[in-house]
């Protein structure tokens, strides 16, 4: 309460430590709810690893102690699900011990998903806003494009991805671009979805107003509809750089898992290295989280610049 | 100034409103609303008109169909002898809105600015006029300030400089001094009928200060509601020359009490 | 008005047509197009081109377009069938020239307003028709025409064979993946998201806790999670609820945040006068004004889920399930059998998609979006 | 040189370690062949990349490519490295499975994806229903790993002689632990990795005479893999295999399915795995021209 | 009615509002604006205060301090003798804002309600206070219309209804009338008036119109800008009882002329 009163009072002041007070004020809530995850996914450790373990007891003719038992369920080689000291140790030594080079570091690979990531971003975000440009302007395209964007949205991308990986190589095209597109395929529909509706929202007396200038399509579109549609289009970049990621995992798979996160979630799941896996899984969230954030951020500033008003 | 010879090439009787049976009714989730019904008016170029009515009166409803935001549903209207929608996109006319309708996301100076972008004019001189027109509402000093860092008053100002900016004209002012206090409004009143008296502009104005509209114009239109429809059209006899203190003269008083009789006429059929 | 007034679609149309008449045959070796056949095409295109320049209602031109496109298309289609892989530059120019015929009817088309009620929504739906129904007449004509190999891309007519002729194994599977996977997971997701938006809203500790874990959630990758997820809730739907949960939790969050902060600062402040409690300014204010965001995140979810679902179904299921089905055929070389599951998979999310875009229009009819900006 | 792309059935790994190995020692090279081996992975189906023209030469099981011509890809096998099926299903001792007899009621892992077939055939000839219920089987699409038996959601799992077997192994199991039905040995075996290419491309004497040299330096490459088996894993691990141990121990069981690495079709095997596809209806009709021993013949003298 | 007897219970010269030296200080990107300074002013139970001034000088922002929507940066204030906020939380007053900022998703009455299903009033009250504030700003008949659908007055009007439905002791009404015309503008405040002697209520109340200032409240204060500060307080001399037609009266005229100038003083400022 304090707080948001000081902020109406001072935006200025209140933005000079922005920073520092989100780093200072976040880090403890997270940690400390990272911390409870930690718990209690060491007990669904137990939990999940216990019966093999006892499998294998009964199979060796062990009958270990309560506290040996735990122990064993958190240090099996291929558990069901690893403890997260397990896993910070694998995610550890993958990304700081070896060379960012070498196709065992978890940074190479991350980089090699990021950059497909990125690129689908891109070509996603523009073609969305392309798309919905073009709906809000042309009736026609209203009508006839959009039960289409939406039906495409619904093909199983894994059933594809293999097929269009196929059908670029065929052409000769490999690489980057085929993983880019899959991404872009995911990540073009929310902010298609979302940027119809930010460009629409605009107040009606507001477009009243641009209406009486005659302004043409263009003036009211770059002057009013896309001021107005920023909230959603931060909104929906942020989804759509999830979806970019994941389109970009999925798009490995089919490549013969070279390289990339998905590559080593493959190989990780094909010799049921389920530390691995996790490892990968965690790589794959700080990349989420960084592009998540990266995004956010690149709002507030343009939010800001637009003399958004402080909450 | 350009605005001189322009005014004095044309025929000061030239039309440029002409409604005739005018009708227009909007269709709600909760039956229709009849906002005007059989409005005729003829306005001459040069012209200052006040429109002055109860509120709900369809005053604001009329302006809009004169600025094609709006279509009649029955009747007609030309503009300059051109359909609303010709003249909209001739930028035949300057718009004030009842409320300030400012982008929150550009500076008042911006705000100001936006037409004039949409209509093409160079940087140095989009420069110069927002100067000008922000002088002329008080303004000066809050160019970098954004919507919500001002006050009611001075929102509506800015929005006032806004039309200003571009000479239309034809200015369509919709309770433009409606939240500013007396003093100010006189100073603006000044600047307004000077501006109008230079240019040879013609002005559609709604107010609801029966002052005001015996004070700037040429002609007081008084409309009645439900449905909403012109009750009564008084031509003003003042002299062109109008100083504040013309305001005391008992023409001016008689011309005021005609209105407000025509006003409470419009009330009494609620 | 009067006089000739050529669309650029109609002109191109017709340019294409001299094209197409200079490089004849339509076919190679098999000819497969008789005199009169070959005559009647050109005559169907070229006088639809020059019909839709007449000066007549909008209706009757965009009819004789319609009249001429499609009965090219027909013509064209049924004469390489049976002739795959023969198709000369000739055929594809026509085919082409129709299509764009075929644009200019839905352009056509869209402006005309019908007042009555029934024509209107016809039209709404024809539009779209015509212009899905494009996509597959290229698609046919493609396919057949350059003789793509069946198991790259098999035609749609095949595939609607192979759909009509599959009935009870697709509904068996829709059951399976829709009416039990999807919806649980949606709604679970759906909720979840919006549970932690709103929590997160209301504790700051949580916000500032929960969202930077909520974004981590939003990368963690299908393929990765869902053979854990099965791993953890067994073979049968509940681990794809589970993928579909993880994967609509994010947008939901996401959206929801940002709903939340849309409300108007006057309309907050009219809120603290009254001393409103946080709930009831919840329910009364910033909900409502949140909405069109929230439907944002329910529209995207409602294919991201069937995605999820669809996905999942790769990493171990019984035997039965969309996604079991396409990759089973996959590898059984059906592939007429895929695109028979992905029509029905594309026909099931629209439905769930239009119904979502119905509701809201209903329950943000305030919003400018819905009002008409 | 001339350029050679080969398409794998999985992602790099020893059971085909004779093409990276042929690659690496440079007995492509030799034969003046520049080739180009790209991995595959799941949900990648060979058929299709060379249908779509991907690739020259494929490496694929028989049941998949029998099914593939009849859709329209005229595939032939031009060699048959792998003279016998790995593929075996194994349950755990201590379940309720110890012999076919016992298959009635219980839940089995399949994979599918074109390796169903030899699962469907044995059931087929036990005339046991897999539709579930008492008298049937469960039939679970097993994803990649052995988690289903791990986790007890299936009573047995398909795994492989040379991988997933290992990781069950690994996991804890021991040999003794589990129940073994071998295909081969049960006479259920259904043709596995070999070599094919498109008929009509073949018929091209070029293309043809191309082929005799890949196949000759690829069986010179199984050669010296199973006589070098770690020389071969660790070549495999260099091409992006993952787990130097594990390509060692799967080297050692591939060689054993290799023979003596002449890629010489067994018509008698190639008649089984027809007969049984076409009992399933898999295939509808008796292949023909389906595998060629032209190339063979005259890679291997 | 209730309030009767809980007018008669309190004693008069109760103070309601307290500022001392409050002064408040906005922060902007482009440099630090004085909204108020120094402004000392005590409002006692049961008075009708005007606060008139020119555009920007603060007005808004003093009410939004008494309502707790703005925090002063020096000095202090206290409402019924507690902190703004504990007043805000104890409901103590009822807000008109400048602009009617109704619900675009609510039918009028529905917004009305607003404040009503907040603070928990039971459904039939609801609908009897709804009717009741309803019919007293003339809007009967417009129940199920939205916002949207409404001329400018129409809700500013529903906007004061809003205000009116729950009783609250302290009114802060921001130029409520603003967008009204004289005649209804007569009518409201003659009801307002009406409402204040009945019910003992506290009013603060901003305008721009002298007469309207004069004739309703027993302290007028004129405040000027850049720093926003009073500059004047007025007492009435006026009567309790106010026909309408006091206004021509030499006493009111005197008044008048006496905030005019004090008016005209903080313009000089500028
Ligand atoms: N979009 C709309 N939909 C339905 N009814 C409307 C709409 N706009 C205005 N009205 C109705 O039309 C009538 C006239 O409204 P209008 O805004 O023209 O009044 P006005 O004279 O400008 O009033 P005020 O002085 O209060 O601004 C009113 O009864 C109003 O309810
Ligand atoms: N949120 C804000 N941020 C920065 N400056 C503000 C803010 N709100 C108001 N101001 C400034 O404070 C001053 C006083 O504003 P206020 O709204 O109180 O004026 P007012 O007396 O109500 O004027 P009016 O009669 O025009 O409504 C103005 O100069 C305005 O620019
Ligand atoms: C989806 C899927 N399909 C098959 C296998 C097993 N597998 C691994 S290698 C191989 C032989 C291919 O030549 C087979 C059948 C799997 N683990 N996952
Ligand atoms: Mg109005
Ligand atoms: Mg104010």
């Amino acid at each position: 309460m304090t707080e948001a009163a000081t902020n109406l009072a001072h935006p200025q002041a209140a933005s000079a430590g922005l920073f520092s007070r989100i780093a200072a004020g976040s880090v403890f809530p997270v940690v400390s709810i990272l911390a409870g995850l930690v718990i209690v996914w060491y007990v669904f450790a137990v939990i999940l690893n216990g019966p093999f373990q006892r499998d294998l007891d009964r199979r060796a003719g062990e009958t270990p102690g309560f506290v040996e038992f735990v122990g064993k369920t958190w240090s099996q080689p291929k558990p069901t699900l690893p403890a997260p000291h397990q896993v910070a140790a694998n995610f550890f030594e993958n990304t700081f011990l070896r060379k960012v080079t070498s196709n065992r570091s978890l940074v190479y690979h991350a980089w090699v998903t990021l950059s497909s990531t990125l690129l689908g971003f891109a070509f996603g975000t523009a073609l969305g806003i392309l798309i919905a440009v073009g709906i809000v302007h042309f009736t026609s395209l209203d009508r006839s494009l959009m039960p289409w964007i939406i039906a495409s949205q619904t093909i199983p991308i894994l059933a594809i991805a293999p097929m269009v990986v196929v059908v670029f190589a065929a052409i000769g095209i490999t690489g980057v671009i085929p993983k880019a597109l899959i991404s872009t395929y995911l990540s073009f529909f929310p902010v298609a979805v979302g940027m119809v509706k930010g460009l629409r929202s605009p107040e009606l007396m507001h477009l009243d107003l641009m209406h009486t200038y005659n302004a043409s399509a263009s003036q009211t579109f770059w002057k009013l509809r896309v001021p107005a549609s920023v909230p959603f289009l931060f909104a929906s970049m942020k989804v759509a750089v999830a979806a970019s990621l994941v389109g970009a995992i999925v798009a490995e798979l089919p490549t013969g898992a070279v390289a990339g996160i998905g590559a080593k979630l493959l190989s990780g799941s094909y010799y049921s290295q389920t530390i691995d896996i996790w490892a990968a899984l965690v790589a794959g969230s700080v990349v989420a989280i960084l592009l998540v954030t990266v995004v956010g951020i690149v709002g507030n500033i343009v939010e800001r610049s637009m003399g958004g008003r402080p909450a | 100034m350009e605005f001189l010879e322009r005014a004095s090439l044309q025929p000061a009787q030239q039309t440029v409103v002409e409604a005739r049976k005018l009708g227009l009714t909007f269709q709600t989730g909760d039956g229709p609303v009849q906002a005007l019904s059989d409005v005729d008016l003829t306005i001459k170029k040069g012209e200052f008109v006040s429109f002055i009515g109860p509120s709900g009166c369809g005053k604001t409803t009329f302006l809009r169909v004169i600025a094609d935001l709006e279509k009649p549903t029955s009747g007609t209207i030309s503009i300059n002898g051109m359909t609303p929608e010709q003249a909209r996109q001739a930028r035949a006319y300057g718009y004030v809105f009842q409320a300030a309708a400012l982008y929150p996301w550009r500076t008042i100076e911006r705000n100001i600015a936006l037409p004039l972008e949409i209509m093409g004019i160079s940087g140095v001189d989009q420069k110069a006029r927002i100067k000008r027109t922000m002088e002329l509402v008080n303004l000066s000093g809050f160019e970098k300030k954004f919507p919500w860092q001002l006050s009611g008053g001075m929102q509506q100002r800015a929005s006032i400089a806004r039309a200003l900016a571009f000479d239309a004209d034809l200015l369509l002012m919709d309770e433009p001094f409606g939240a500013l206090d007396e003093i100010v409004r006189d100073h603006l009143n000044e600047q307004l009928l000077e501006l109008w008296k230079r240019t040879n502009k013609t002005i559609c104005f709604v107010t609801h200060s029966i002052p005001e509209a015996v004070y700037l114009s040429t002609r007081i239109v008084v409309m009645s509601p439900r449905p909403g429809r012109v009750t009564d059209v008084i031509e003003s006899t003042l002299p062109h020359e109008r100083p504040l203190d013309i305001r005391e003269s008992p023409e001016f008083l008689a011309i005021a009490a005609r209105v407000r009789d025509g006003l409470r006429a419009g009330h009494s059929y609620d | 008005m009067s006089g000739l007034k050529l669309s650029w679609q109609a002109g191109l149309a017709l340019l294409f047509c001299v094209a197409a008449a200079i490089m004849l045959p339509l076919a190679g070796a098999a000819a497969p197009y008789s005199g009169g056949t070959t005559a009647l095409i050109f005559v169907l295109v070229a006088g639809a081109a020059l019909a839709s320049a007449l000066p007549v209602p909008n209706l009757i031109s965009a009819a004789i377009l319609f009249v001429g496109a499609h009965g090219a298309a027909w013509l064209l289609i049924a004469g390489i069938t049976g002739n795959e892989g023969t198709a000369r530059t000739s055929f594809f120019l026509l085919i082409i020239a129709g299509w764009l015929l075929a644009w200019r009817c839905v352009t056509v088309l869209s402006v005309l307003r019908p007042v009555d009620r029934l024509a209107n929504t016809l039209l709404r739906l024809l539009i779209p028709v015509i212009f899905g129904a494009w996509i597959l007449i290229l698609w046919e004509a493609i396919t057949r025409g350059a003789g793509i190999p069946f198991v790259l891309l098999p035609p749609p007519s095949a595939i609607g064979v192979r759909l009509a002729n599959s009935l009870p194994i697709l509904w068996a599977d829709v059951n399976q993946t829709i009416f039990k996977s999807v919806v649980a997971g949606y709604i679970l997701g759906c909720g979840a998201g919006f549970a932690t938006a709103i929590l997160a809203d209301r504790v700051p500790f949580l916000r500032r806790g929960l969202l930077p874990i909520g974004n981590m959630v939003s990368a963690l990758p299908i393929i990765g999670v869902a053979p854990i997820l099965v791993m953890w809730f067994g073979f049968d739907w509940p681990s794809k609820a589970a993928v579909v949960v993880v994967m609509t939790f994010f947008p939901m969050l996401v959206n929801t945040v940002a709903g939340l902060a849309a409300s108007g600062h006057m309309e907050r402040d009219l809120m603290r006068t009254y001393a409103s409690s946080y709930w009831q300014t919840l329910f009364k204010l910033r909900l409502p004004a949140a909405a069109p965001f929230i439907f944002n995140a329910l529209k995207i979810n409602s294919t991201l889920a069937m995605i999820g679902a669809i996905v999942a179904e790769f990493f171990g299921t019984p035997v039965v399930g969309m996604g079991f089905r396409i990759s089973t055929e996959v590898g059984r070389m059906n592939i007429d059998m895929v695109w028979a599951e992905i029509a029905v998979a594309a026909l099931a999310g629209s439905v769930f998609y239009g119904a979502i875009a119905l509701v809201e229009r209903a329950v943000t009819f305030w919003h400018p979006s819905v009002r008409g900006g | 040189a001339d350029k050679v792309t080969l398409q794998l059935k999985w992602v790099t790994q020893s059971q085909f370690a004779g093409y990276y190995v042929a690659k690496d020692k440079g007995f492509y090279e030799e034969e003046g062949l520049d080739v180009d081996i790209k991995p595959g992975g799941p949900d990648i189906a060979p058929e299709q990349v060379i249908a779509g023209g991907g690739a020259d030469v494929i490496v694929d099981w028989m049941g998949g490519a029998l099914a593939a011509r009849e859709k329209g890809v005229p595939l032939v096998n031009i060699a048959q490295p792998f003279k016998k099926a790995g593929m075996e299903l194994v349950c755990p001792k201590d379940g309720p499975i110890k012999t076919e007899a016992d298959f009635k009621g219980h839940t089995l892992g399949v994979w599918f994806f074109g390796n169903e077939y030899p699962f469907y055939a044995w059931m087929n000839k036990l005339g046991l229903p897999t539709e579930g219920g008492k008298d049937g089987v469960t039939v679970l699409k097993q994803s990649f790993d052995v988690q289903p038996l791990i986790q007890k959601q299936a009573d047995c799992i398909s795994v492989m002689t040379y991988n997933e077997y290992w990781q069950l192994i690994d996991a804890g199991f021991k040999p003794e632990d589990l129940t073994v039905f071998n295909y081969t040995e049960m006479g259920n075996d259904l043709l596995e990795d070999g070599l094919y290419a498109l008929g009509d491309k073949l018929k091209d004497p070029a293309f043809e005479e191309k082929m005799v040299k890949f196949v000759r330096a690829s069986m010179k490459g199984w050669k010296y893999a199973t006589e070098n088996p770690d020389e071969a894993a660790g070549i495999v691990v260099e091409n992006g295999g993952q787990d130097e141990n594990h390509q060692k121990r799967m080297m050692g069981e591939v060689a054993k399915l290799i023979d003596n690495a002449d890629g010489k079709l067994i018509p008698a095997a190639y008649e089984r795995t027809a007969a049984a596809l076409l009992a399933q209806k898999i295939i509808t009709k008796e292949p023909e021209g389906a595998f060629t021993t032209v190339i063979t013949d005259k890679a291997i003298k």
